[in-house]
């Protein structure tokens, strides 16, 4: 794409449109909103098919020093890039999913137009402070969205969001606050190779932390999360669970690891512990779950909690696993919610019970649900089950039982999806009313069906995700290396990259694919 | 007078402190003796003008009369109003008379003879005389009645709005005289006009401003006719209605006081104080001693504010305020322009 | 430094003086003359600007710029803050108007005590001397209690005025009692002087004035624990004396407390860096936790201006170039902010032009007057300091001075209280955004006030950004003018 | 230390003063009981109020204007305070000493006139 | 003899004294005013005390400039105490609280 700056036209398209939704009313704003968000998607697929694999490992960049301080410093390598590409596939599905939205369409669209220049602007960011610019900045067209758009109790649950984790991020300022002084430089790639003093990476790593694991969000700080969720109207579940819980693994990948490695290995008992207790209380609770979106939320902290051992794994396999885990996690649950969302369209509640024996009168709402439900279960031949997989194989190297507690966490998950489903989709028609919903539309069918082939191609061909970030998985594990913890089973062969190294030159042909799919 | 008490014998420590409250009595009993002998005056200047005869029963041409006053309201019962504050009550007269001897400490009744010599004269003048307005205030607030309270709130407007003007008067003679201790600005008097007269009066920028002071100070001790703060017709007694006894014949007292300090700042700011009328070397003209000189050119003001209280008819309030704000005020502001400026010409600016 | 050249550096402030002087007399002649007065009087405010630029500019700083014997310093840094309050003053003066001509208490004096008081905050940030700092601070303290009792028929007005004046008085003779100390224990008045002669040990006299100076300025600024006046008197006051309240003063108070603290004590960093810290994070906590529950819009910005003196004067503590830097950038946008937030609520009206000023009048905003709900909404979450409005910008630059200055627990605690006031802050534009309409905001409003909150809401916006450069530079060089050392 | 001793005088004035007044007031009310003057009783310890017994509390309200006046006295009356130090040492201070008090008295001077003209100085 | 100290003592008594006027007076506004003035007083003793005796005069002028800002400010002080007297008709200092909050 030569010197054509890219990253910055897929941040201007949604700003200026989300400018323009302001000022027209509802019709237009829907058009203005799906026309950007595809334009956006067009430029995201132009930038994985023009992403050199192998290649330098910072593309796309561009660089203007037109603030005090700190840059415009954009640039990707390739576990941002499939995150945006992520977050642009998403975007165009949420304001399909949309329609429904009657109150104040324009400022709807807006904020969602919003989301997206920051979603995409965090994962490309160069700069800490640009980074942290968009990284906090989504508190606010977030809160709105939730506040306004939300269901009964969306006050609390957006104030929750909103202090929550802006008192993460705070502390998360200072600490870039403190590196930017000692390191004198605010380049996120410079500051990757920096080593810090040991003593203060502790510190750092402790305020990272709290921002991060507010955003995953880990267990004991996710109660905002199903507040948040169950609150926010369906396109912004999609957003949140999709795209804004992996800003937190990103800033895991992206921060805390690559900078302080010794601090990351010091904290690797507190990260195991957590996530293991997040894997089976939170599955625990979603068990005896009556609403569904509060059950898929807390089903977002399990999976939450398997990227995070995978990230502390210390290992090729751990990390791997847990970037699918991520865009695995942000297409299922997307897609579960609006599942959630095309039922609720029609009947306006989310309680469970009110449901029943859908398979009946909506069978192919069914068959979309249950691929999903397998897809979050983990079962092979979807993308839950690469991710899984990868995360449990790395984190068996390093400790195996901390690998039992979240296989169990996985069983449980299968446990509390498969009873969701068995009470959504089979059983008794209870409800007439349930009984006489219509099945999926044309607007839902273009919703689901491109998720749901991304679903599957990520389970049969994950190499294709694979191939962008290995270069930057190698590095970050190199990076790691001289501290990662001692493991108790190191296996020896078998790793799933070995069968997969020959199938590099398919990505191009696949990626038009999944274009063709999103269509 | 340190000397001779030494002579007697003491340390310099207790000659001074001896002859100092030698100096004090001599300045406050005379006063106080001035003050009777002037009350009798001016009932006798009053009646003079009014073709009548004053008092003449009390003594030879009626001259005790003020002592027989003095003895009477002396027996006579303290009367302290129920509804009033007794404390403040008692200090009312306590400060207005205090404060009208306390000016006098500065006052040069030759060129040696002044109590405190001190080089802001002028401004602790103008200071002490300012104090005289709390026993006003303080007496019209304690007595708890309506007409001493009105009284006392018109004394203090009146006071303080002609004080504005005279800071200002005393402004110019000060910067003709270039310094504030009242014994220099009386040497510097000394052949004002000529070299023949003795005195700023003598002076077309400094005459005006005579005026306006003479007329102030009428106005600052309530003389008519100023004299509204004890309007008879309008106020029964003013501030003075609820007292009786020594406590009414010390605002008596400190008043005439004031007035005879007027009369002699009169005398010493623009008359040349205790200097001669004119300065020809006239052998005995020299010779008679200077507080002779004040005495009788203090008189002679006193005389003028017999007249004016015999002959003027009273102001109203609003012309009272009218006349301090809107011509004196003014009036002595662009003088202090003109008189500086003219100096700086003439003496300061070359 | 002869006298015609110490003339020509005060020029901006003669420019006031004469013209306010004018101004008044055409007051007194012409009843009915408020609106020219007001016109004539923000064009002298802009002529004082434009004269006070240049210093800015050339970063002017040292002896050049010391007039009547250092009596009083045009440096960069002086400049800096005079042509903050300058235009300050201008948009406060062109808000007036309308509101006051609603309950006819519009008088030409308004625009000339306005002229007055920011002719007092000129010579303020200016002084280098606490002769020039008292005549200064009272000149601008004399003529803001008649403005806060300005709307004389009105109860608070009059109490707001008599609160202001007692507490104000009452930290004048604090800062003076703790100059007189200074002055015993060191001998001089100017701050040169004063910093010369307290290197080394601190004797106990000299910090007692210090600590005195210090509570006084603490005072005028509304730092905690002297705040407890600031509630009232912004409740009380007339909405456009507020609105200069909360802005020109503000601006000249914390430049004073930054030139005497590091000019004047500027050998003693640490006898004082306690107490700013605490000064510091007190205001940030009791502002935050203050504005908690208020039904009252004036009231609640009261406290947030309170908090956000806290973040200033996180930078003071920092005691370097770099903090003072960040102070004045700071305080630009703060200013920004607060013009913006006071003219908002200027232009919630009923119809019959009645001014609003509760937290419930702006129920629904967002759906019956949605461009003044969303400028609101920028104000709060730039107040806030929630990026990418540029409020944040003012609040990272002071942490950057702090942890640049090893104070990176004053920093951490800062920030992370700086999450209490995102509470309130959140909590207007949930009024305005999430809750039921109440439609009682009806009254127009006329162009000065969209202007006003047009240019501040472009300001504190991502757009703002672009101007972190610039503005840095400037507060940089005015920086660079208070750490001139000879 | 400047020379007080000057000001001793005026000190020893003020209490030979203060203690004459004193006599003067509370040595008539010994006597006044000694010669059995001192004879109170209701009537007369009430306040004078033209033969009507009183009513309402004197000090209740009174007229603004006295306070107005107050206010202008302190603001004009204290440049009296400027003027004397100056005028003693005009020949000092030369022509910026004049200039700088004629600007002084100018700015007063607006200050009067707007007085003036608001009708601060009207007493009706 | 009387030393620089003995000044200061008197100064800060006073000042104190002023302090407490305003913070422990509950009575009348005037009170308040007067304890202000006696603030200042302190103040100027201070600085003429110290003027003296480092024979520097720019403490006296010092106190000049307080006295006369003082006299201003007093005399703004007793017109804002006039309004809110025709306001509220008292000018105790309990009933100084219209705003609460």
């Amino acid at each position: 794409m030569g010197g054509f700056p890219i990253l910055s036209v897929m941040l201007l398209v949604p700003l200026l449109a989300g400018i323009a939704c302001l000022f027209v009313e509802a019709k237009a704003a829907r058009t203005i909103a799906l026309a950007a968000t595809l334009v956006d998607l067009a430029l995201g697929i132009a930038l994985w098919l023009n992403f050199d694999i192998g290649g330098a490992q910072w593309q796309f960049t561009e660089r203007a020093p037109i603030f005090a301080g700190f840059n415009y410093a954009l640039g990707i390598d390739g576990i941002a890039m499939l995150l945006i590409v992520l977050s642009v596939f998403l975007m165009p599905i949420c304001i399909l999913a949309s329609q429904s939205i009657e109150k104040r369409v324009g400022e709807y669209m807006a904020a969602f137009l919003f989301m997206e220049v920051l979603m995409i602007g965090v994962f490309a960011a160069q700069d800490l402070f640009l980074f942290y610019i968009f990284f906090e900045a989504g508190l606010i067209p977030m809160y709105l969205i939730i506040g306004i758009w939300g269901g009964q109790n969306r006050i609390y649950a957006s104030y929750k969001f909103f202090l929550y984790t802006l008192l993460g991020s705070v502390l998360m300022l200072i600490a870039m606050l403190w590196m930017v002084n000692e390191a004198g430089t605010t380049d996120i790639p410079t500051l990757m190779q920096y080593d810090f003093p040991a003593g203060a990476q502790t510190w750092l790593w402790l305020a990272f932390f709290a921002s991060f694991a507010v955003k995953m969000p880990m267990w004991p700080v996710h109660t905002w999360l199903p507040d948040a969720h169950v609150q926010a109207p369906t396109a912004g579940s999609v957003i949140l669970a999709g795209v804004l819980l992996k800003m937190g693994g990103y800033g895991f990948i992206r921060f805390s690891l690559p900078m302080f490695p010794e601090a990351s290995a010091q904290f690797v008992w507190l990260i195991w512990g957590l996530s293991m207790a997040a894997v089976v209380i939170t599955s625990l609770i979603a068990l005896v779950q009556q609403d569904m979106k509060k059950l898929i939320a807390y089903s977002s902290v399990a999976h939450m909690a398997i990227v995070t051992v995978g990230l502390f794994a210390f290992n090729v396999q751990g990390l791997e696993g847990a970037m699918i885990v991520m865009l695995s996690h942000g297409l299922v649950s997307g897609a579960l919610f609006l599942c959630v969302g095309v039922i609720y369209d029609r009947l306006h509640t989310r309680e469970i019970d009110r449901y029943g024996g859908l398979a009946i009168n909506m069978p192919k709402y069914a068959l979309f649900f249950l691929l999903f439900t397998m897809a979050s279960i983990g079962l092979p031949g979807t993308s839950g089950f690469v991710g899984e997989f990868l995360s449990l194989a790395g984190i068996y190297q390093a400790n195996t039982w901390v690998t039992l507690v979240c296989a169990t966490g996985i069983i449980l998950g299968a446990g509390y999806m498969l009873y969701l489903y068995w009470r959504i989709a089979f059983g008794v028609q209870k409800n007439a009313d349930a009984a006489a919903m219509p099945d999926l539309s044309l607007r839902e069918w273009l919703m689901l069906a491109p998720i749901a082939a991304a679903v599957l191609w990520m389970g049969v061909y994950p190499e294709s995700f694979l191939a962008p970030m290995r270069q930057d998985i190698a590095a970050l594990d190199a990076r790691l290396s001289r501290a990662a913890p001692e493991g108790d089973a190191h296996l020896v062969a078998g790793t799933p990259r070995a069968e997969a190294a020959n199938a590099v030159g398919g990505t191009h042909s696949v990626g038009h694919g999944e274009a063709e799919g999103a269509h | 007078m340190t000397a001779f008490f030494q002579s007697l014998g003491m340390t310099y420590e207790w000659a001074w402190f001896v002859a100092t409250v030698a100096g004090v009595l001599l300045i406050a009993l005379p006063l106080m003796l001035a003050v009777a002998m002037i009350i009798y005056a001016d009932r006798k200047i009053w009646a003079a003008i009014a073709l009548r005869r004053g008092p003449n029963v009390v003594g030879p041409f009626g001259l005790l009369q003020s002592f027989a006053d003095g003895l009477k309201v002396f027996l006579q019962e303290t009367i302290i109003p129920s509804a009033a504050n007794k404390g403040l009550f008692l200090i009312g007269p306590i400060v207005t008379f205090t404060v009208a001897l306390l000016a006098w400490a500065v006052i040069p009744f030759g060129p040696e003879a002044v109590l405190a010599d001190i080089n802001i004269g002028l401004l602790y003048v103008l200071a002490i005389s300012s104090l005289g307005v709390y026993g006003v205030v303080v007496a019209g607030w304690a007595s708890n009645s309506k007409y001493p309270f009105f009284s006392a709130m018109r004394a203090a407007a009146q006071m303080i709005s002609y004080e504005v003007s005279i800071g200002f008067i005393l402004v110019c003679v000060i910067l003709y005289a270039g310094t504030s201790n009242l014994n220099d600005i009386i040497e510097a008097q000394r052949g004002h006009g000529f070299g023949l007269v003795n005195g700023f009066f003598f002076n077309l920028l400094l005459f005006p401003i005579w005026v306006m002071f003479l007329i102030s100070s009428l106005a600052e001790t309530a003389r008519a006719p100023f004299d509204l703060t004890e309007a008879e017709s309008e106020l029964v007694a003013g501030y003075q209605t609820e007292y009786s006894s020594m406590s009414f014949a010390l605002f008596w007292l400190g008043e005439y006081a004031n007035v005879l300090l007027m009369c002699a700042l009169n005398a010493v700011l623009f008359f040349g104080g205790w200097l001669p009328p004119l300065n020809i070397d006239l052998i005995p003209w020299f010779d008679i001693p200077g507080w002779i000189w004040l005495f009788a050119k203090i008189f002679l003001f006193f005389f003028i504010f017999s007249w004016v209280k015999a002959t003027v008819p009273r102001f109203r309030y609003d012309q009272l305020m009218r006349l301090g704000w809107k011509v004196f005020l003014p009036l002595s502001l662009l003088f202090v322009v003109l008189v500086s400026g003219w100096l700086m010409f003439t003496r300061y600016g070359a | 430094m002869d006298f015609k050249a110490s003339l020509a550096l005060i020029a901006p402030e003669i420019l006031l003086s004469l013209s306010s002087l004018a101004l008044l007399l055409v007051a007194a002649w012409g009843r009915n003359s408020s609106r020219l007065v007001s016109i004539l009087a923000a064009v002298a405010l802009g002529g004082a600007a434009f004269v006070a630029a240049p210093a800015l500019c050339a970063g002017a700083m040292g002896p050049d710029t010391m007039a009547f014997g250092g009596q009083f310093a045009a440096d960069a840094f002086a400049s800096f803050s005079t042509i903050l309050i300058y235009v300050a003053a201008i948009a406060c003066l062109m808000v007036a108007p309308t509101f006051f001509d609603r309950n006819g208490a519009m008088r030409p004096e308004y625009p000339v005590l306005v002229l007055l008081a920011t002719l007092g905050m000129g010579i303020m940030v200016s002084a280098t001397d606490f002769i020039t700092l008292y005549i200064g601070l009272e000149l601008n303290s004399l003529a803001a209690y008649v403005l806060a009792s300005f709307m004389r028929a009105d109860d608070r007005s009059a109490e707001a005025g008599l609160k202001y004046f007692v507490l104000g008085a009452l930290a004048s003779g604090i800062l003076l009692y703790g100059i007189s100390l200074v002055y015993g224990f060191t001998g001089t008045t100017s701050f040169e002087g004063a910093r010369a002669a307290l290197t080394g040990e601190l004797s106990m006299g000299a910090l007692f004035g210090l600590i005195f100076v210090l509570a006084g300025l603490a005072f005028k600024i509304s730092a905690v624990p002297f705040h407890m006046w600031t509630p009232d008197v912004y409740e009380g006051a007339p909405t456009p004396v507020t609105t200069f309240f909360s802005t020109a003063p503000k601006v000249a108070a914390i430049a004073l407390t930054a030139r005497v603290a590091l000019d004047a004590f500027g050998a003693q960093v640490d006898a004082w860096r306690q107490i700013v810290i605490f000064a510091a994070l007190a205001s940030i906590i009791l502002g935050a936790l203050g504005a908690i529950g208020q039904g009252n819009l004036k009231r609640l910005l009261a406290y947030s201006s309170i908090n956000n003196v806290g973040f200033i004067l996180i930078g003071l503590a920092a005691a370097t170039a770099s903090g003072a830097s960040a102070m004045l950038v700071y305080l630009a946008i703060y200013v920004a902010m607060s013009l913006g937030s006071f003219v908002a609520v200027l232009m919630l009206r009923t119809a019959e032009g009645e001014q609003l000023e509760g937290v419930a009048d702006i129920a629904g905003l967002s759906r019956t007057r949605p461009l003044l709900a969303l400028c609101l909404a920028a104000m709060m979450f730039s107040l806030a300091g929630i990026p990418p409005l540029f409020g944040f910008w003012g609040k990272f630059v002071v942490f950057q001075a702090a942890v640049q200055a090893d104070l990176v627990a004053l920093a951490a605690i800062g920030i992370a209280a700086s999450v209490i006031g995102a509470f309130y802050y959140i909590k207007i534009v949930k009024v305005m955004y999430f809750d039921e309409p109440v439609d009682v905001v009806k009254g127009g409003s006329d162009w000065a006030h969209w202007l006003i909150l047009g240019a501040t809401t472009l300001f504190v916006s991502p757009l703002g950004y672009l101007l972190t450069g610039p503005l840095g530079e400037l507060a940089d060089r005015a920086a660079a003018a208070l750490f001139f050392v000879a | 230390m400047v020379d007080l001793s000057q000001y001793l005088p005026i000190l020893i004035f003020l209490v030979i003063a203060l203690g004459l007044s004193a006599a003067f007031v509370f040595l008539p009310m010994g006597v006044a009981r000694l010669t059995g003057a001192h004879n109170p009783d209701a009537e007369k310890l009430s306040e004078y109020e033209c033969g009507f017994p009183a009513f309402e509390d004197p000090r209740s309200q009174f007229d603004v204007r006295f306070y107005l006046i107050a206010i202008l006295f302190i603001v004009f009356d204290l440049e009296a305070a400027f003027l004397f130090p100056w005028a003693v040492s005009l020949d000092l201070t030369g022509w910026p000493g004049w200039i700088t008090m004629m600007i002084f008295l100018f700015e007063l001077a607006v200050g009067l006139a707007y007085a003036w003209k608001v009708g601060a100085l009207e007493w009706e | 003899m009387i030393g620089i100290e003995h000044y200061v003592v008197v100064s800060a008594i006073l000042f104190v004294l002023g302090v407490l006027g305003i913070f422990l007076n509950r009575k009348n506004v005037i009170v308040i005013l007067m304890a202000i003035e006696l603030i200042l007083l302190a103040v100027n003793i201070n600085l003429v005390a110290f003027s003296a005796f480092l024979g520097d005069m720019t403490g006296q002028v010092f106190a000049m400039f307080v006295l006369t800002v003082a006299a201003g400010e007093a005399a703004i002080g007793l017109a804002i105490l006039v309004i809110y007297f025709r306001g509220r008709g008292t000018i105790a200092v309990d009933d100084v609280n219209r705003m609460k909050g």
